[in-house]
């Protein structure tokens, strides 16, 4: 299958829910969708095209907006990443482990880091961060910055 | 005077200090055989060839500091080190090893010693069950049910393989038992499924590979001794160690042919012979991996009891034969 | 079912010599390029800071001593140090500045003691290739 | 009667911290429950700080054991970003040791699967045997575990024809070694006894689980990044992609032997037709805005990295996915109704690398080390504090 074919599968399967869709290297695919149809999308793209493999979901600090980058695979039509984009002020995303139950720990680790809330994940308690955490920290975005500590060396003359 | 004998004979031995060396030095013996086994070097550089390596860590573990858990039985906690000890200590001087008197062998001796030595060494078990169990850690409480859910896999094989061999001789006296196969040493060889059922059983009985279920230490950490640390464990260490010297002797003792002659030949017999058992459990520990509870129980009954059986019978068509 | 595979392997290692060796009496040999810890050559570093630049480990820092005199200051941090000798592939001199040894038991119980530095005047990029220095400089570290 | 067992933060069977909390019914596990965290190193966050040099010895020390994979994975990526192709020599080098990583992995997973069933004589043996790759790869590399091979562009060391022929022997003897091993250790009956039929992990599930690796593999999944996505050498090798339908751990352990023999076919195949020319491109310093995804079929399965940058020499995001932590929902299906004997079988069988999984939150003062003492006699005071509140109870039930 050629690149050209994936492509037309895609836009095939998708259809109006693609809302910008590239391919800038071998075998990967870029679609944009609307966040509120990313079920529906994943949904389509699993009945339709076989990606029930979801390598990772990526969180992007992306400047004006957060972006969220779903990685499909599937031996034959190479690797989609699904992209939405979620405005600073509302970080809601609807949780796709209902339709891929193998997403749960990337959504729990998503809420961790950026602070999305996942709604309808199945089990939202913290993965990653620690229990005593402090709320409304959220370490991959930009605008967290963390001051390293002067190294102090234990022990030593100097 | 006669006391201050006794006391010698206790203390010293055939007692807790002959049996101390003799234990560390079968640790060592144990610890190297299995290193070579898998090409490594074992124990090296306490003492020539590390030989003093087991009575380092005994001192050490003496010296480290000693935790009892808040929520344990502290008594109990404390006791049952002790008891077992003392309990594997008595055992050995079942062994036919020394004889004041010249008609017993052992220090103790009186017809049907065996079952009291067999008896001695079932109670160890116990008190590893009761270790784990009054520790009141989760780890500790897995091992100390599996120590029991083992118990009784292994120590009816064991019996009726110990039983073929005095059936046999017609003595329940360990030294009796070993002067009859010194006589007849050729009616050793009907004895060989014993033999082996007796070792499997007695490598089961030291929770030593594949049987190590009660301290796995890859699924349940330390097993029933997680909470021990300190001077109690090695005290549980050291009873091991002596548990591991008086199986090895009873095997050696009824299947082996016993020990004979004056003190020293006694005594380098007893050493041989034990030493070939410890090889040969070695080598059994370096041949398998470790099997489940539930599988240890089924090759217990399917396998193990059977062949004890079987062993029986011979043993009884033999001494039809014999009469 | 067999029973007891493994026996023959088992006798035949109890016969052959350990596979193990008794490490801090006996040593194995490093092979050639062995990456140990990095030291500097100063009489051909041109403190262009390429080393510090590409230090993952940040543990390279080049101060500069004097505006006037053009005396730098190099300390490697090897306490710090990951041993990756991208140094050695950054400098861009030959002979390389930075080098790699074979020292690698730099255990010790300060880490302000495994801090090597060197204070050197920068050298000037000749026209002609220098003579390779005269024996590597001695190891920094213990 | 069900209560929880503990395994981990610490526990012997666990060689990194992480925690499951299991709920065992007497010696059966019902259900299980999976905790990260112990071990996050913020690396995501701390590639941002990074220029695109720095960033391969970084990614490169996300894992211990397969310090490769992360590093090549970022370094295709990053070339796909500069628009630059590693030249054929590079290439092959870079993958040969990738595939002598594998082997050296597989045989650590072998020697631990040993160790975790109680073989310790199979432990020592495949570690024994371990040494040989391992020091081929110092040879190679000139560190034991942490190659340092890749450079953007290429790699950083050539090859002689010395140690093309060592490398060649010394695959002769592993090859022969793992055969031998496989025979016997196949036909073992305990260690077979302990394997066989335990994490069952349908092959329904391990899709819909997303699993990777050899995981997935034993399910009857065919997914190998290698095949799925050719990148790099791996169109022009012949390699065979090794699957089992047991489903257990016993299939697990057979298709990591099968692939071990694959990669002594793969590393000869790259030995012997090693082309002449250079070993590294050069690379600039800068990457134009863009964004790539790599794939790479590390030794435990699928590594995912996805790289983006914004034209200045630092990344502007890299995202790692480890194979692990795909497998964890995988896990935890496989461990119910287990075993407590079983966990660290069944646990290990993944090939864990949990410092893999767990990369990106950055500890706070883990580097300084006072904090580190003042966090350490503030849990002594915290524990102090509570073992003084709490009464002492013995709230033990009869397991049985």
């Amino acid at each position: 299958m050629t690149d050209q074919e994936r492509l037309d599968n895609l836009k095939a399967a998708l259809g109006a829910d693609i809302l910008e869709i590239t391919n800038p290297a071998r075998r990967r695919f870029f679609v944009t969708v609307d966040r509120a149809r990313i079920p529906a999308v994943l949904t389509t793209l699993r009945d339709k095209l076989g990606f029930t493999y979801v390598a990772t979901i990526s969180g992007v600090d992306a400047g004006a907006a957060y972006e969220i980058l779903y990685h499909l695979a599937e031996p034959a039509q190479g690797n989609v990443n699904v992209r939405i984009k979620i405005p600073k002020d509302d970080p809601h995303v609807p949780s796709v482990t209902p339709v891929l139950p193998g997403a749960i720990y990337y959504e729990r680790e998503l809420q961790d880091m950026f602070g999305f809330v996942v709604d309808g994940l199945p089990d939202p308690r913290p993965l990653i961060t620690p229990d005593d955490w402090p709320a409304g920290n959220f370490p991959l975005r930009k605008d967290w910055k963390f001051d390293r500590p002067a190294e102090i060396i234990p022990g030593g003359k100097k | 005077m006669a006391a201050l004998k006794t006391i010698l004979y206790l203390v010293v031995y055939p007692g807790l200090l002959f049996l101390f060396v003799y234990s560390t030095f079968c640790e060592w013996f144990d610890r190297k055989v299995y290193a070579r086994l898998q090409n490594r070097m074992g124990p090296t550089h306490t003492g020539r060839w590390g030989i003093l390596q087991p009575v380092a860590d005994f001192f050490k573990l003496m010296a480290k500091e000693d935790v009892v858990p808040d929520a344990a039985d502290k008594t109990l906690f404390t006791l049952l080190p002790i008891f077992g000890l003392a309990i594997v200590a008595t055992a050995g001087l079942l062994m036919p090893l020394w004889s004041p008197s010249p008609s017993g062998a052992s220090l103790i001796s009186f017809p049907g010693d065996i079952i009291v030595l067999l008896y001695l060494l079932s109670l160890p078990t116990l008190i590893f069950f009761l270790a784990g169990w009054s520790s009141t850690n989760f780890f500790s409480m897995i091992g100390g049910t599996r120590v029991l859910t083992m118990l009784f896999g292994y120590e009816v094989p064991l019996f009726m393989a110990v039983l073929s061999p005095a059936i046999l001789a017609n003595s329940w006296q360990i030294a009796e038992i070993g002067a009859f196969y010194r006589a007849k040493p050729l009616l050793l060889l009907p004895n060989i499924i014993g033999f082996v059922v007796a070792l499997i059983a007695v490598q089961a009985k030291l929770e030593r590979t594949p049987f190590d279920i009660p301290h796995a230490e890859t699924e349940i950490v330390g097993g029933t001794f997680t909470e021990y640390s300190g001077k109690k464990l090695a005290f549980f260490r050291l009873m091991t160690d002596i548990e591991l010297v008086v199986s090895s002797g009873l095997v050696a003792a009824v299947f082996l042919g016993g020990f004979g002659g004056t003190l020293v030949v006694r005594l380098v017999e007893f050493v041989v012979k034990t030493l070939i058992v410890i090889f040969l459990l070695s080598l059994i520990r370096a041949l398998t991996s470790r099997i489940r509870v539930d599988q240890v129980v089924s090759f217990a009954w399917k396998v193990m009891a059977p062949l004890a059986v079987l062993q029986l019978l011979i043993v009884i068509l033999i001494k039809g034969m014999l009469k | 079912m067999k029973v007891a595979v493994f026996l023959p392997e088992l006798i035949r290692s109890l016969f052959k010599k350990p596979a193990t060796v008794d490490y801090p009496f006996v040593k194995l040999q490093v092979p050639e390029g062995f990456r140990g810890t990095p030291f500097l050559h100063p009489e051909t570093c041109i403190a262009c800071r390429a080393c510090e630049r590409d230090c993952p480990a940040e543990a390279i820092v080049i101060t500069q001593e004097s505006d006037v005199e053009k005396k730098f200051k190099m300390v490697i941090h090897n306490d710090r140090c990951i041993h990756c000798a991208q140094c050695v592939d950054s400098c861009p001199t030959t002979p390389k500045a930075m080098e790699m040894d074979h020292l690698y038991e730099i255990a010790c119980f300060d880490r302000h003691t495994l801090k090597a530095d060197w204070v050197f005047t920068r050298a000037t990029p000749k026209k002609e290739p220098k003579p390779a220095p005269v024996a590597a400089a001695a190891p920094p570290a213990k | 009667m069900n209560f929880n067992i503990p395994i981990g933060p610490q526990h012997p069977a666990l060689k990194e911290p992480i925690s499951l909390r299991m709920t065992v019914e007497g010696e059966v596990i019902r259900d299980a429950d999976l905790r990260l965290g112990y071990n996050h190193r913020g690396v995501e966050k701390l590639a941002e700080e990074r220029n695109w040099t720095q960033n391969i010895y970084l990614t490169e020390r996300i894992c211990g054991i397969c310090s490769h994979s992360h590093s090549t994975c970022y370094v295709q990526g990053v070339e796909k970003l500069m628009e630059i192709e590693p030249p054929k020599r590079g290439a092959y080098i870079r993958y040969l040791v990738s595939e002598l990583e594998r082997v050296h992995s597989h045989l650590l997973w072998l020697g631990v699967a040993g160790h975790e069933a109680g073989f310790d004589s199979f432990f020592m043996y495949t570690w024994r045997d371990r040494e040989v790759v391992m020091d081929l790869l110092e040879m190679i590399s000139g560190n034991r575990v942490h190659y340092a091979m890749n450079a953007v562009g290429g790699v950083r060391r050539d090859l002689d024809e010395l140690q093309i022929k060592k490398i060649l022997d010394g695959v002769k003897v592993l090859r022969e070694r793992s055969e031998y091993y496989f025979k016997i250790g196949a036909n073992e009956p305990t260690f077979v006894g302990r394997l066989a039929g335990v994490g069952y992990l349908s092959k329904e599930k391990a899709v819909s689980l997303c699993a990777v690796g050899p995981t997935a593999r034993a399910s009857g999944v065919t997914a190998d990044v290698r095949r799925d996505d050719p990148h790099a050498v791996y169109d022009e090798v012949p390699f065979d992609v090794c699957t089992a339908d047991t489903c257990d751990v016993l299939g697990r352990t057979v298709v990591r032997v099968k692939e071990l023999l694959e990669s002594y076919k793969i590393c000869e195949f790259l030995l012997r037709n090693l082309p002449a020319g250079d070993i590294a491109a050069k690379a600039p310093k800068k990457a134009k805005p863009n964004e790539v995804v790599s794939r790479y079929e590390a030794p435990r399965g699928e590594n995912i990295h996805y790289i983006k940058s914004n034209g200045t020499e630092r990344p502007e995001r890299l995202k790692v996915r480890a194979p692990t932590l795909a497998n964890y929902p995988a896990t935890i299906e496989m461990l119910k109704n287990g075993f407590i004997a079983d966990i660290p079988l069944i646990f290990a069988a993944i090939d864990p690398c949990i410092c893999c999984a767990e990369r990106t939150v950055e500890l706070v003062n883990a580097r300084s080390g006072e904090e580190t003492i003042v966090r350490f006699s503030d849990l002594r005071k915290l524990a102090g504090e509570r073992f003084a509140k709490s009464p002492v109870k013995r709230n033990v039930a009869w397991p049985l």
